[in-house]
């Protein structure tokens, strides 16, 4: 057998691998017990996880006056902190099923830990909807039940098209992860060494043999999930982005705010799963599956959506010049030059300059610069939403009510219990489960090379 | 009751495919084959039928849609008209993100629903796997022994012939 | 074997359902509640064997919001005269004698941010008291008939028809602020 | 009206209510503990149920699952004729809280008072009322008052102090010492006679008016001028030019009610296209002068000098020569003869207001109102009989005698010189010498806490009592409510001291059947004239007036000397808390000052060009020096504050008060002085620096110009006589994607005037008590949620030294395209039938979104339980509102309460609704007549007719929102 390799393509696994390497390199992690590090990782994050927690307590059980917001700005961090976790999600899906659609198979190594966290950050954003409500312990209420009050929903409501929005978009992710997880899930269950493990992995596997006729509807199942979840992914920061656009909040009421959503939601997700894979493929010694080519790839991906959000930045002044109305005319004066200006700035800096670095194959090749740049765009992405939501509430039409806004400790504090969450979660999803594909991986182990089998 | 399958196990896709192609030309019907990931190229060796998962997709999304478009119409405008910001009671445009999502939601569930239901997967306590590495690296035909008729000596050796590593019989409940 | 099972269950999670959702309406409500009374006063005596007047008693409900308990002086206006020696009228003496009203236990709870006017509904609209309250005259025990939820008023709303007001130009009863400020 | 009040006089129904009769629900039980200062470590039982529920709401249910508790109906014994449980009782009476004496109506639930309204049938006040009268319900559920008589500060019996006083009063006269009475005020028939009896029975008594700041210098100005005692009664209705000088007359003169009634009524173009013309001439930016057409700044000093020289360009210009004056020469004159040019145009129909405490300049003014043949036309001076006003001499003269040992008993009712005497430690060293103090105040203040005796008065909705409001004209208060704890008219105590066992009730009508009758003329039966009198609230003996004499000045002229340009501190009286007898009434300290917007303090108020040149922020804390006193106070940069002044409220910085009240802000007092006879204010400042420290000021509007956004419209009245929209352009013409919804049946709209509008903020205070607003404190007011649901926007434009002023009630628009009520996801709120934005308490979920997407901002949410634990104050509660939990938005329901009632009487009625008959709260209390509101399917409505008005227009209409509540043109006369 000679083996020919491909000069235009290089292979998606830096190194050699038989199939059962591949199942013991992602395997094997899950399969020891825990080391140090995760266990200090996890304490660390399972502490801002109960800070959190605690914090929300207090808050929930005190009122929301606990928060810095008032009667001119009544959201600020809250559903600022929503709109970052739920554009983080969207990287996963983004890689997962658009990618999937584009039959772009470097995904294949990036997509399970990528779902995942789109799950865990739309779970760290659904909780501030809840929490933000004045009355949270009514929040079922937001759901088309039958009741004793022969009253239902307002359709009209952007909020509530949220409801629905990220509910599906949760429930579908999830789904779709989950069925992604079953190959691994049965292939784990017949390596389990266990009873009780065995036990356990016999019932979420349900009963997979890998059997072709259940494979050939497997494809075919994910292709529909993923046509699904493309256009949904596009609904949801689209259904985020018109909370903001059907209002007639100056500098909220705009129709360019889908497309930039989406952009934005892209480009700070990207920017989480390069966080997450980069400190993913040292812990976890993913290096041949994660590869240098990978976080190149994302990386121009960056550079593109971060033209697109410096585009739509650009628009918005445009247009708030060009229509000639003096309200968003000095909403965007008052973004750029107003008391909230340095965090403008911030979010100018951070989303389109530095992202302009990745030009450069050697930035982009360098891993610690990467890593530092993907902070500083998952910052500039999250003071967008707070430049979006802040600066156009604390100065709109009556300057009567203008006034300023300040977090509290109860909000900082839950922010960083959502990290917490989302670190706890994550770190729990690389210890249990399988966090490369690996049925999938198996599929392109032999891409760019070609065993030939017949001569 | 129950079902004994011949299995010839292939530590090769390739090889496995191509005991597959010859076990087809020899009119043997290969009861399934298990691989750890998608092969492609093996529904004519096992007679698969296009699937018909996307109309289920279709239907389900389309009961979705109606259902969702219906139930706001009837909040909206016949159970309790109420006069929200002026708006008219049919405020079909602002219906359309909530159908969209009900969907999405239909189609993806009562997919996923039917794949499993189609597949005979659930969550089970026992599984009556073919073969433990067909998981991981085995390609594993199966073939059904039906009856007595079914020479399986001959067609033992026919698989070992073939490349498969290992030829065993094993009953499955 | 397995379809009578598969049928079993979903039977089983429709009747649990149900079963939840009755529960859960019930939660707030108190149908049927008819809590002991400090006295035992009999409805069926007075409104439905002696034909006494709903009104007479409850007199500002066709005047005011409340349709009141009546004062304890008001019994008195009768029992003078009736049934002087009865053990639940020396209560009522007991009563006018040390000053100190009879304390009630109340059987319609409306919550405080429904505000309910009952002139609104037996003055202008001649809406019956049995309508809202059962049939009184029957009840030797005062009980609540009708779970008095929102979906409870709003239903009669929907379908009672009621004599148009002198005033024409108010007929509004589905506004929230009806009922709810 | 009738309706509204019943008739009889009434005994009170306070032992029936406290046993909770029916509206014990509407007391809601939400009551978690705190203080105003709304704190985040108070934690309750619901607190704990919120957690329990959070946590557990795996079950959704679980939350609502609290079983209503079985709950107690207690009926009442007797059947009252006067009160249907659910049905409000109005009764008429008058105020002793404010000095105009307002006449009011008092709406009762099952006997407890709780809203207060202006009476429309006093001659008077016509309906309108102060925010100090709205607010002071609320003093009656004052929980700090004394509940019983106290001794040395223990609580006591009447009897054992009866005896203890009488006994000490006596015992003056056998010692030779004398007893004072020091009083506020004589304000009516029943009280001089009463004071006449004290004064009779002993013999040694001596009777001190004290009431700094009050009328002294203009009374002792009227004696010398005029040979008359009182103070001149205005009418600005027969006005064309007033000029105010450093006179706050719309906001805390004597009759600011009537005045601002006055003023609207030439401020009105639907009833006179010539609109009033108002100068103010002074030097801190008052109420009053943010209203003027034209605001002249001057120094504290030149004030003088401005009367002066007024005064000689008019008997100039008059070739007379009243008062021998000279010109000073002054920078000013160019202004001061244009001023006096327009005086002269208008002669007869002009009018000049002095608010200082100089009497020569009161003089000098009264001479220019004779001049210009004023007299009798704009202002006129009767004698009133039954009113006795302060002399500021008479209480220096009685420090100085008691300081020598004079007196061995002092009586203090309705002052507190511990706290508004300058001189704290002459006072106290002067008041160490009487043996026997005694105070008949209602609650705690710096005076009772160093009496021996303190005889609690009641709260004047708990007393009888009658006023003279105008010569011939009097008011009656008669209690509503039976007395909350042992207490005693204090009219009834000096009788009881004096040795007459009577009950005061009696007395006045004994006084009235025997004596006063017969003394005003009148005939006829007592019983019916008592009954109406009580019914009506006022009487009016329609007397023949005599005229005002001639001006014959008797006087010596003091000079105030114009001194050098010195930086001055001076003193002055706000809206709300005025002199600080109503400190301890949240509302009002809550209340946002109309012009500064601060609420919960006093401040340092000084120019920006000061401010600049001194270094000075707003918020940075002052160290003071004046008069040998220092004070630590705020700063707060004002437009239209003269350089050389700097401006500090009274009525703050009380010690000894109730929670509300203490130690909140600072005294100003101390920054006064005598002099000239009379309390002064203007006191030259020492030193002034910046600590560095800073203080936080809770400012209800922190932005104060329109950036050029039509926000509030106005134009001039030139401008307006060409074209009647002058400065009202045309709007953008909308265009809809959808059909109007059905508007039939009543569709209700406001309007409100903004020539007429002075921002009085009395809207506020009533909105507050018809519709239980919670009273959040001032650290939420600092943090901007203030939860009023009408507020006074106030802008300033123009000169950054000395601008234009204009002021906007805003409330919720009622949008009938309301973009708050498009983006609930729950239907909490939604458009009513009638063209009313509701919202729904109880549906809310509170995600606030609709606060977000109102332009108008005037969502209020409830960000935690707000205190309602003090049981007593909950008596105010209107029982038809519910009281909001936290985690709700809440906003103005344009008294939905209100024209469900005025509905649902008229259905009884069995007849149309009549325009008119529903009246707002802030409607009601506008003592301007500024707000209109009624149906505009009606033709013939009065919103309808003035809708048409091209004055006509509406805020952020170009929004597409289809505001409800309107507003006309400011149309200024300059």
């Amino acid at each position: 057998m000679s083996e020919v390799v491909s000069r235009l393509r290089k292979p998606l696994v830096s190194k050699d691998r038989t199939y059962t390497e591949v199942s013991d390199d992602v395997l094997s992690v899950i399969e020891k017990p825990p080391g140090h590090l995760w266990k200090i990782c996890i304490s660390i994050s399972a502490s801002l996880l109960l800070m959190g927690i605690i914090v929300v307590g207090y808050q929930v059980s005190t009122g929301i006056g606990t928060w810095g917001l008032n009667k001119t700005i009544g959201w600020s961090w809250d559903i600022t902190n929503f709109v970052f976790w739920v554009g983080i999600g969207h990287a996963g899906t983004l890689i997962s099923a658009i990618l999937l659609l584009f039959r772009q198979k470097w995904r294949t190594s990036i997509n399970r830990a990528a779902e995942a966290m789109t799950i865990i950050a739309v779970m760290c954003a659904g909780i501030y909807p809840i929490i933000h409500m004045g009355r949270p312990w009514l929040a079922h209420w937001v759901f088309p039940y039958p009741n004793t009050r022969s009253l239902w929903l307002n359709f009209r409501s952007p909020l509530l098209w949220d409801v629905f929005a990220i509910s599906t978009y949760f429930s579908v992710s999830a789904v779709f992860w989950y069925i992604g997880l079953i190959p691994d899930l049965a292939n784990m269950r017949d390596r389990a060494k266990t009873p009780l493990k065995k036990r356990i992995l016999t019932i979420v596997s349900l009963g997979w043999s890998g059997s072709h006729r259940t494979w050939h509807r497997y494809e075919m199942l994910c292709l529909i999930l993923a046509g699904l979840a493309t256009p949904l992914v596009v609904s949801v920061h689209t259904i985020v982005s018109m909370d903001f656009a059907t209002s007639i909040i100056p500098g909220w009421h705009a129709t360019i705010f889908p497309p930039y959503f989406v952009a934005g939601a892209v480009f700070s997700g990207f920017a989480m799963v390069l966080t997450l894979l980069i400190i993913l493929r040292k812990v976890m010694n993913f290096e041949h599956y994660i590869t240098a080519s990978h976080i190149e790839a994302m990386c121009k991906v960056l550079l593109c959506t971060g033209m697109l959000v410096g585009l739509a930045y650009g628009t918005e002044f445009f247009i708030a010049w060009y229509s000639g109305n003096q309200y968003e005319r000095f909403v965007f004066l008052n973004r750029a030059f107003g008391p909230y200006a340095w965090a403008y700035w911030t979010m100018v800096v951070c989303n389109v300059f530095i992202p302009q670095f990745f030009w450069l194959k050697s930035v982009r090749n360098n891993l610690v610069i990467v890593f530092i740049i993907s902070i500083f765009v998952n910052i500039g992405m999250w003071f967008e939403r707070f430049v979006i939501i802040t600066t156009s509430l604390h100065r709109d039409f009556l300057p009567s009510s203008w006034a300023m806004f300040s977090p509290t400790w109860v909000e900082i504090c839950t922010f960083i219990g959502s990290f917490g969450l989302f670190f706890t979660l994550f770190f729990l999803f690389v210890r249990f489960l399988p966090a490369i594909a690996i049925s999938e991986v198996k599929t392109v182990l032999n891409y760019a090379k070609h065993k030939d089998h017949h001569e | 009751m129950s079902n004994k399958y011949l299995l010839g196990v292939f530590h090769d896709e390739h090889d496995m495919i191509h005991a597959a192609k010859a076990l087809k030309k020899s009119k043997i019907v290969i009861h399934d084959i298990y691989t750890p990931f998608p092969v492609h190229g093996l529904d004519q060796y096992l007679d698969i039928k296009p699937t018909r998962l996307p109309v289920v997709t279709l239907v389900a999304g389309t009961t979705g849609l109606v259902l969702a478009l219906l139930f706001q119409y009837w909040v909206s405008v016949i159970d309790w008209p109420i006069n929200v910001g002026g708006k008219p009671f049919n405020s079909f445009a602002a219906f359309i993100p909530v159908a969209f999502e009900i969907t999405v939601l239909f189609g993806a569930f009562i997919t996923v629903f039917a794949f499993l239901m189609r597949s005979k997967l659930a969550p089970v306590f026992s599984s009556g796997i073919m073969h433990s590495g067909a998981t991981q690296d085995k390609f594993v035909i199966a073939l059904a022994v039906k009856d007595a008729s079914f020479d399986t000596q001959n067609t033992s050796k026919t698989l070992a012939d073939l490349g498969a590593s290992e030829v065993s019989i094993r009953e499955v409940k | 074997m397995k379809i009578i099972f598969t049928v079993l269950l979903l039977v089983g999670i429709g009747l649990g359902a149900t079963e939840l959702i009755s529960f859960s309406r019930s939660i707030d409500f108190t149908e049927n509640y008819a809590p002991v009374q400090p006295l035992k006063f009999s409805h069926k005596t007075h409104a439905g064997d002696n034909k006494i007047a709903c009104v007479y008693c409850h007199f500002s409900a066709e005047q005011g919001r409340h349709a009141g308990i009546p004062p304890v002086g008001l019994c008195m206006n009768c029992h003078t005269h009736v049934k002087k020696d009865s053990p639940e009228i020396q209560k009522v003496v007991k009563a006018m004698d040390s000053g100190k009203s009879i304390e009630w236990q109340k059987v319609h709870h409306l919550p405080d941010f429904a505000y309910f006017n009952h002139s609104q509904h037996v003055n202008v609209g001649k809406v019956s008291c049995q309508d809202c309250h059962g049939q009184v005259q029957t009840m030797d025990v005062m009980k609540q008939t009708g779970n008095l939820s929102m979906g409870w008023c709003i239903d009669c709303h929907r379908t009672k028809e009621i004599a148009p007001p002198q005033d024409h130009k108010s007929l509004s009863g589905g506004d929230c602020a009806k009922c709810h400020y | 009206m009738d309706n509204k009040k019943n008739e009889m006089t009434l005994e009170s129904y306070w032992q029936d209510v406290d046993d909770k009769a029916y509206d014990q629900i509407n007391l809601k039980e939400e009551f978690a503990e705190g203080t105003y200062q709304v704190g985040l470590t108070r934690k309750s039982r619901r607190d704990f149920l919120k957690i329990m529920g959070f946590s557990l709401s795996v079950l959704p249910m679980a939350t609502s699952c609290k079983k209503i508790s079985a709950q107690k109906a207690i009926p009442y014994l007797h059947k009252s004729d006067q009160v249907t449980p659910g049905v409000a009782n109005w009764y008429a009476t008058t105020s002793s809280m404010c000095p105009s004496h307002c006449s009011l109506l008092v709406k009762t639930r099952e006997g407890r008072p709780i809203k207060i309204e202006g009476n429309p049938l006093s001659p008077v006040s016509k309906g309108g009322t102060c925010p100090v009268c709205q607010a002071s319900v609320l003093s009656l559920y004052d929980s700090s008052r004394f509940k019983a008589p106290k001794k040395n500060g223990q609580y006591t019996t009447f009897t054992t102090i009866d005896s203890e006083i009488r006994a000490s009063l006596l015992k003056a006269i056998s010692d030779e010492k004398r007893t004072a009475l020091v009083l506020s005020g004589i304000y009516g028939p029943s009280l001089t006679s009463v004071v006449s009896d004290f004064k009779k029975s002993f013999g040694n008594v001596d009777v001190i008016v004290y009431n700094p700041f009050g009328n002294s210098a203009q009374v002792r100005a009227n004696r010398e001028s005029f040979g008359r005692e009182d103070i001149f009664q205005y009418n600005l209705e027969k006005a064309k030019v007033i000029v105010g000088i450093s006179s706050d007359f719309l906001a805390t003169g004597v009759d600011p009610v009537n005045l601002t009634k006055q003023y609207s009524k030439r401020r009105d173009l639907f009833l006179d296209k010539k609109l009033i013309r108002h100068i103010q001439v002074e030097s801190l930016m008052t109420l009053t002068g943010s209203n003027a057409d034209s605001r002249i700044l001057i120094s504290h000093d030149d004030e003088s000098v401005f009367i002066n020289n007024l005064l000689f360009y008019i008997q100039k210009a008059t070739e007379t020569n009243l008062l021998d004056i000279k010109a000073y020469s002054s920078e000013l004159n160019p202004k001061v003869q244009s001023v006096a040019s327009e005086l002269l145009k208008a002669k007869g129909e002009s009018l000049v207001i002095l608010g200082s405490m100089d009497a020569s300049d009161q003089v000098k003014v009264n001479a220019i109102n004779f001049l210009l043949g004023n007299i009798n036309k704009t202002l006129s001076l009767t004698n009133r009989e039954y009113i006795q006003h302060e002399n500021d001499l008479d209480f220096i003269k009685f420090l100085a005698d008691a300081e020598e040992g004079r007196y061995s008993n002092v009586i203090f009712y309705d002052v507190n010189p511990y706290y508004d005497y300058f001189n704290q430690s002459k006072l106290q060293g002067a008041l160490k010498k009487i043996a026997t103090k005694i105070s008949l105040a209602t609650a705690p203040d710096e005076t009772t806490e160093h009496s021996n005796y303190v005889a609690p008065d009641r709260h004047y909705l708990e007393k009888w009592d009658d006023f003279e409001l105008s010569k011939g004209v009097f008011a009656f208060s008669q209690p509503v409510i039976e007395s909350l704890f042992n207490n005693r008219a204090a009219q009834e105590s000096l009788l009881i001291w004096a040795g007459r066992k009577t009950i005061y009730e009696d007395y006045i009508k004994n006084l009235w059947q025997n004596k006063l009758l017969k003394d005003l003329g009148q005939t006829g039966l007592f019983g019916t004239f008592w009954n109406k009198a009580i019914h009506d609230g006022v009487f009016d003996a329609k007397l023949v007036l005599s005229q005002s004499p001639a001006f014959n000045f008797t006087g010596k002229l003091l000079d105030r000397k114009a001194s050098a340009e010195t930086l001055k501190i001076k003193v002055y009286e706000k809206i709300a808390l005025r002199k600080g007898k109503f400190a301890n009434n949240p509302w009002l300290q809550e209340m946002p000052d109309p012009i500064t917007k601060v609420t919960w303090d006093n401040y340092l108020m000084l120019s920006s060009r000061l401010a600049k040149a001194k270094n000075i922020t707003n918020g940075d804390l002052i160290l003071l020096k004046a008069g040998g006193h220092e004070v630590t106070v705020p700063a707060l940069v004002q437009p239209g504050v003269h350089d050389a002044v700097l401006g500090l409220a009274l009525g703050y910085g009380r010690t000894v008060s109730g929670k509300a009240g203490k130690g909140v802000g600072v005294n100003g007092y101390v920054f006064t002085n005598f002099a000239r006879d009379s309390f002064q204010t203007g006191m030259s400042v020492d030193s002034m620096e910046n600590t560095g420290k800073k203080y936080k000021l809770a400012l209800t509007q922190t932005h104060h110009s329109m950036e050029g956004r039509d926000i509030v419209r106005e134009t001039t009245l030139g401008k307006y006589v060409v074209d009647p929209s002058a400065g009202n352009p045309a709007g953008v013409k909308l265009v809809s994607m959808w059909g109007d919804h059905k508007k039939d049946g009543h569709q209700w709209a406001m309007m409100i005037d903004l020539n007429k509008c002075t921002g009085c903020s009395g809207c506020v205070i009533s909105c507050n008590a018809e519709n239980n607003v919670p009273v959040v404190g001032k650290e939420e007011v600092y943090n901007r949620r203030e939860m009023h649901w009408m507020r006074l926007d106030r802008y300033y434009k123009g000169d950054a030294e000395n601008p234009e002023v204009v002021h906007q009630p805003m409330l919720c628009a009622h949008c009938d395209n309301a973009p708050c009520e498009t983006v609930c996801p729950v239907l909490a709120t939604v458009q009513s039938s009638d063209g009313l934005n509701q919202q729904v308490y109880n549906r809310c979920v509170g995600t606030r979104y609709c606060a977000n997407n109102c332009p108008y901002k005037v969502r209020r949410f409830n960000w935690f339980d707000y205190a309602h634990d003090d049981k007593l104050e909950n008596m105010v509660l209107n029982p038809d509102i519910a009281v909001r939990t936290r985690g709700v938005m809440e906003k103005c329901s344009m008294c939905i309460q209100r024209i469900q009632e005025g509905k649902l009487q008229a259905k009884k009625e069995g007849r149309p609704l009549k325009d008119g008959e529903i009246k707002l709260a802030c409607q009601q209390s506008c003592p301007a007549d500024a707000i209109v509101f009624g149906d505009i399917n009606d033709p013939e409505s009065e919103i309808s007719m003035k809708l048409k008005d091209p004055r006509y227009y509406r805020v952020l209409e170009e929004l597409g929102v289809a505001p409800r509540v309107g507003y006309l043109t400011k149309v200024r006369n300059k």
